[in-house]
């Protein structure tokens, strides 16, 4: 068990900064080499200007536990397999400040045929958002901040 | 004991990790949080090696475990 | 009625040829602007080699009936955006010859909060393949075709 | 009357749209590309003014109307 730990490359997920667009775009191009591939789907979080007590939210600054993040990400991606008939799954968080209309989060699913995909990426952003150590601030126009949490 | 402390809670200690020699199981960690920190309960959750337990759990904790105090988790 | 259909502007469904990486990062960075979206789905079709009695398909080759197509397609949009609490939503469908690996169909789909993003997409790329006249031909490695059929 | 051909069907029957003055319904225009093009019931589908008409539907058709024969649909 340790020496399977040890040899399983685990895959990056947090990256310093927002999620942009020709990132994304990268992405879908690497997957146009696999040809058993019949469906993407494709999750976003952008950061939204909430208003909080009359503030505006301009940005969220996110950190994370990210030995424990890691460990729980590995047991999402192996349960997601399981569950669903996936051809490759992808998931990216940001740390760091991203502003608002920006993007911290994508999931991203590839299969043969198209009946599981929008359910595993459901799925998938759920367990992220209960499940993973990612602590965030909302950062208003003073700069003053409010620390987030998810339901 | 090395305890670690992340998000909230890192800014309401207003330090991200320290050495506690006293604390011996997980009731005298979260009686050493209230007292010192004024923390609720509610407001944070205790991870030994990488899983949250239960906060009612009576749990000794060992010099060995890795042990992190953190606030409501905030992803995506 | 007419009146109203006729002043509003109808939505470009349909593009020659594939729809390019480059093209889906355009779209998502155009929507960086809109403060008020807080979750993105995306759901792409991708030409799969499928195996055809011992035949590998190389490519698809769309055409469309084009009046009817759009007049269906405006249906679609508005029963979406009647279901689903949507800020906006995006359709756009290759016409022409798309290579294996290369992307025919996506669908766009931002909102406030992201319940109702997975199922709408679903919604919508169900719809589109079973009530908008969309043809397809399955070209072989040898140039012989056959005709495909969405059930 | 002119009828428009759609994907296989104008495959089938080489060309994308005819003039047909015989045809008054749908019945008759059924008849018409059965015995034409060798076309069976279950190949095609009628859309009349951009909808998609039962075929069993006894139906007149208009010299106004948009009529169109479609093979099955295939998009995505």
């Amino acid at each position: 068990m340790h020496q399977k730990l040890m040899t399983k490359k685990t895959k990056q997920v947090f990256l310093q900064g927002k999620i942009t667009p020709e990132f994304i775009a990268e992405m879908i191009q690497n997957h146009q080499t696999k040809s058993e591939i019949g469906a993407h789907n494709i999750f976003m979080g952008q950061v939204r200007k909430d208003v909080i007590e009359g503030k505006n939210v301009t940005a969220l600054h996110f950190s994370c536990y990210e030995e424990m993040a890691n460990k729980k990400l590995e047991i999402i991606r192996e349960e997601t397999f399981e569950k669903y008939h996936l051809t490759c799954m992808h998931i990216y968080h940001s740390l760091g400040r991203i502003n608002v209309g920006e993007i911290c989060l994508l999931v991203f699913v590839s299969a043969g045929h198209r009946p599981e995909v929008y359910e595993a990426t459901e799925y998938i952003v759920n367990r992220v958002k209960s499940e993973v150590p990612i602590f965030g601030k909302e950062i208003f126009e003073d700069e003053s901040h409010q620390w987030k949490k998810n339901i | 004991m090395e305890i670690s402390y992340f998000g909230e809670i890192a800014e309401k200690t207003n330090k991200t990790s320290e050495n506690l020699q006293e604390i011996s199981d997980v009731n005298s960690l979260i009686t050493f949080l209230k007292i010192t920190y004024h923390l609720n309960e509610s407001d944070f959750q205790i991870a030994v090696n990488h899983s949250i337990i239960e906060i009612s759990e009576e749990k000794n904790l060992e010099e060995i475990d890795e042990i992190a105090v953190l606030s409501a988790f905030a992803g995506g």
